[in-house]
């Protein structure tokens, strides 16, 4: 059974490394829109 | 417009090819290959190892196409290109490191051996790192692109240099991990992995290349902003 | 930058004027052959600059509001340097002649970094006449000056002026500017808006003109 | 002939500077000075076990004190402009990149001729190779890493925070050339054993190649890294 935890391990650690990128690519792009969102919201107080 | 709404189709084509030839992987990786003789189960570790290795090869290789085509024609987008393909190649090898000492500590009972081929991608990984110390080292955008064009050039002609001067280095004998020839069946799921980690690489390059081009129009904004005031 | 279509005579003195960021700084750095313009060209005696720029680089001369000086050199080290560099003819002649135009020539042996600001701005101006060039660009050149300096500076900018060398002095600071010129022009965001011979502007409120030109269009 | 000439002078410029202000030398010396005494308590001197670690030590002295040289190169430059006024002058780009290089190297080797000795005597160290032949090894590890380093310095030197930046970008990029000479190193140590004889041949040919690719890349890309 010893063998099986070794595939789970990897398997789980490559799966887990792609989707925490995707979070974290996710999370940036958030962040952008937000500040863009408020750049507008300013520029169109502004005028 | 439309040419962001086609843009849209391709990505979503990508994505659902990318997810469905994942599961096509784990399908061919357990249930369509045969159990390998002496490693049985662990041996399946093998093609996720080899398929974002491969690929991580292949997306440096993509930065220092994209680096050499910008410094050409000094046009951002490759700069983008090569930045988002850096981070995806990081990824990949980060999963490298990361699965191969699971497989080597059942093999050799020892986390890690310096395989030459390991050891290569832990440099290569150094190496990757070090180009994004170089963009966030530098704010002006066209200074940034060509610095790090420079250094993605230097990076990458480095590789096979590395790869000999690590295997000749190796005092340890050489243990040839894909452990003789394949079984054929193997191979179409090793190929099947591959494949699949391509369509990931390309999925996840055109996601942070977006997320660039945000950034970077975010930061023309700004500067325009700035110099109004 | 953009729509720039300048022709600079042979002999002329021109004043760039502009505030920050008007793009002053890269018209020196394309003129001096630092940047090669995105789209363009630019054209030295009728030749267009291609690869081989070091023989334009030869007659060109640039003093800006930085010194280019080794601080832990000598004043006279520093020019027999740059003399290498520029290949000057009988070197050392040339050295006593230029330190004795800037007044230096008692203190040839000292560090730089002993020299006072306006000192180290007048070796500066020798550095930058050291090679006789065709053409001299300033940058900002009379930021820091002493009253001293400032004099010698318009001494040899006269002095060049007889010679009927080019001169191209970029600066924000107009009165200066207008002082010696023979031709003005002012950029604003990257754009040139207005261009002027010495007879035109001598007479009139020219900060009227500047004004309406950097803060109207 | 120019460019021998302009070559030289900016060289004796470096030189001149270098004997003014002796502040990169007396570092990377004292540095490597530095590196012996703690490499001395970390591993006894005494200990056969060190004659094993001895290459190893040795270029960590010499690539530590490097970097130290390094950083420095460029950073004299950046003082009044000076780099942008050389950019002026009517000099190809390549002849700077040659003379920093040249410079660097002349630095890295006048630290070596002194803490070279210093840690054969302080680590009670007996040469079983011919002379010559180590000196030669480490002059050819110098020149890759000088090659490399003075490339990469230029490129750090245009960034924020260069000083830490260069040996985090630079050491994964010479680690072929900290391999190779460590391992030529050792065998010439070792007094050329005849079974290693290929070895080394291959090794100072691994070198060779290294330095011939990075020079001919770093020449053909200087302009970039030089750009404003």
């Amino acid at each position: 059974m010893d063998r099986l935890v070794y595939v789970w391990m990897a398997f789980s650690i490559t799966w887990i490394a792609i989707f925490v990128y995707m979070l974290m690519l996710g999370r940036r792009q958030q962040k952008l829109a937000h500040e863009l969102e408020h750049l507008r919201q300013a520029l169109k107080t502004k005028k | 417009m439309k040419g962001s709404a086609y843009n849209l189709r391709g990505h979503n084509f990508i994505a659902w090819t990318t997810g469905f030839l994942m599961l096509a992987s784990l399908y061919a990786i357990f249930l369509y290959a045969p159990l390998e003789r002496h490693m049985l189960e662990v041996q399946k570790i093998f093609y996720i190892h080899v398929g974002a290795a491969w690929n991580a090869f292949f997306a440096f290789f993509i930065v220092f196409i994209a680096s050499i085509i910008y410094l050409k024609t000094r046009n951002l987008k490759y700069d983008v290109l090569a930045a988002a393909s850096a981070e995806v190649g990081l990824l990949f090898t980060t999963i490298v490191l990361l699965t191969g000492p699971i497989w080597a500590r059942h093999s050799w009972n020892a986390w890690w051996t310096w395989e030459p081929r390991l050891t290569t991608t832990l440099i290569l990984w150094f190496i990757y790192f070090a180009y994004f110390l170089v963009r966030s080292g530098v704010a002006e955008k066209a200074r940034r692109a060509v610095l790090s064009a420079v250094f993605g050039i230097i990076g990458f002609l480095d590789v096979p240099i590395i790869y000999i001067s690590v295997r000749w280095w190796g005092s340890h004998p050489t243990i040839d991990t894909t452990g003789g020839g394949l079984h054929p069946m193997m191979l179409h799921a090793l190929i099947v992995t591959v494949l699949a980690f391509a369509f990931l690489y390309g999925y996840l390059c055109q996601k942070a290349m977006a997320l660039e081009n945000t950034r970077q129009e975010l930061q023309d904004i700004k500067e325009k902003l700035r110099e109004s005031i | 930058m953009k729509d720039i279509d300048l022709e600079i005579m042979d002999g002329c003195f021109l004043a760039v004027l502009g505030p920050n960021g008007a793009g002053k700084t890269t018209l020196i750095k394309v003129l001096s052959l630092l940047t090669k313009p995105t789209s363009g060209s630019l054209e030295i005696n009728g030749e267009e600059v291609g690869e081989d720029q070091l023989s334009f680089r030869r007659q060109i001369g640039v003093l800006s509001h930085q010194t280019f000086l080794y601080n832990h050199l000598s004043a006279y080290e520093n020019l027999s340097f740059y003399g290498k560099m520029y290949e000057v003819p009988r070197l050392k002649e040339r050295i006593f002649e230029v330190m004795e135009e800037v007044g230096l020539q008692f203190v040839l042996g000292d560090p730089v970094r002993t020299f006072s600001r306006g000192m180290q701005q007048r070796l500066a101006i020798a550095r930058a006449i050291l090679h006789s060039p065709a053409a001299l660009f300033l940058d900002e050149p009379y930021t820091g000056l002493d009253q001293h300096a400032m004099e010698i500076l318009n001494q040899v900018l006269v002095g060049l002026q007889n010679q009927h060398r080019t001169v191209i002095l970029v600066t924000h600071n107009f009165d200066q500017g207008l002082n010696l010129c023979d031709q003005a022009v002012i950029m604003a965001r990257g754009q040139l808006v207005y261009r002027a011979k010495r007879e035109e502007f001598l007479g009139r409120d020219f900060k009227q003109t500047y004004l309406r030109c950097v803060g109207g269009s | 002939m120019g460019y021998w000439r302009k070559l030289g002078a900016l060289v004796e410029k470096d030189l001149a500077v270098e004997f003014k202000t002796k502040e990169m030398l007396s570092s990377m010396f004292i540095f490597s000075f530095l590196v012996i005494v703690i490499f001395a308590f970390a591993f006894t001197p005494s200990r056969a076990t060190t004659s094993e670690v001895f290459p190893g030590i040795l270029w960590i002295g010499i690539t530590f004190a490097g970097v130290l040289g390094l950083n420095r190169s460029f950073a004299g430059e950046k003082d009044n402009d000076c780099l942008l006024g050389l950019m002026l002058t009517p000099v190809d780009r390549t002849v700077i990149y040659l003379a920093k290089a040249a410079s660097n190297f002349l630095f890295l080797v006048a630290v070596q001729a002194v803490s070279l000795p210093l840690f054969f005597i302080l680590f009670d160290y007996r040469l079983a190779g011919p002379l010559w032949l180590l000196l030669a090894v480490i002059l050819l590890g110098t020149v890759g890493f000088i090659v490399t380093g003075t490339f990469l310095a230029a490129l750090a030197a245009n960034t924020r925070a260069s000083e830490i930046l260069l040996p985090l970008i630079l050491f994964p990029v010479i680690m072929p050339v900290v391999i190779g000479a460590v391992k030529c190193t050792a065998i010439v140590l070792a007094g050329v054993p005849p079974e290693l004889k290929g070895e080394l041949v291959r090794w100072v040919k691994l070198l060779g190649i290294y330095n011939i690719i990075f020079l001919t890349v770093s020449l053909m890309l200087f302009d970039y890294v030089l750009e404003v």
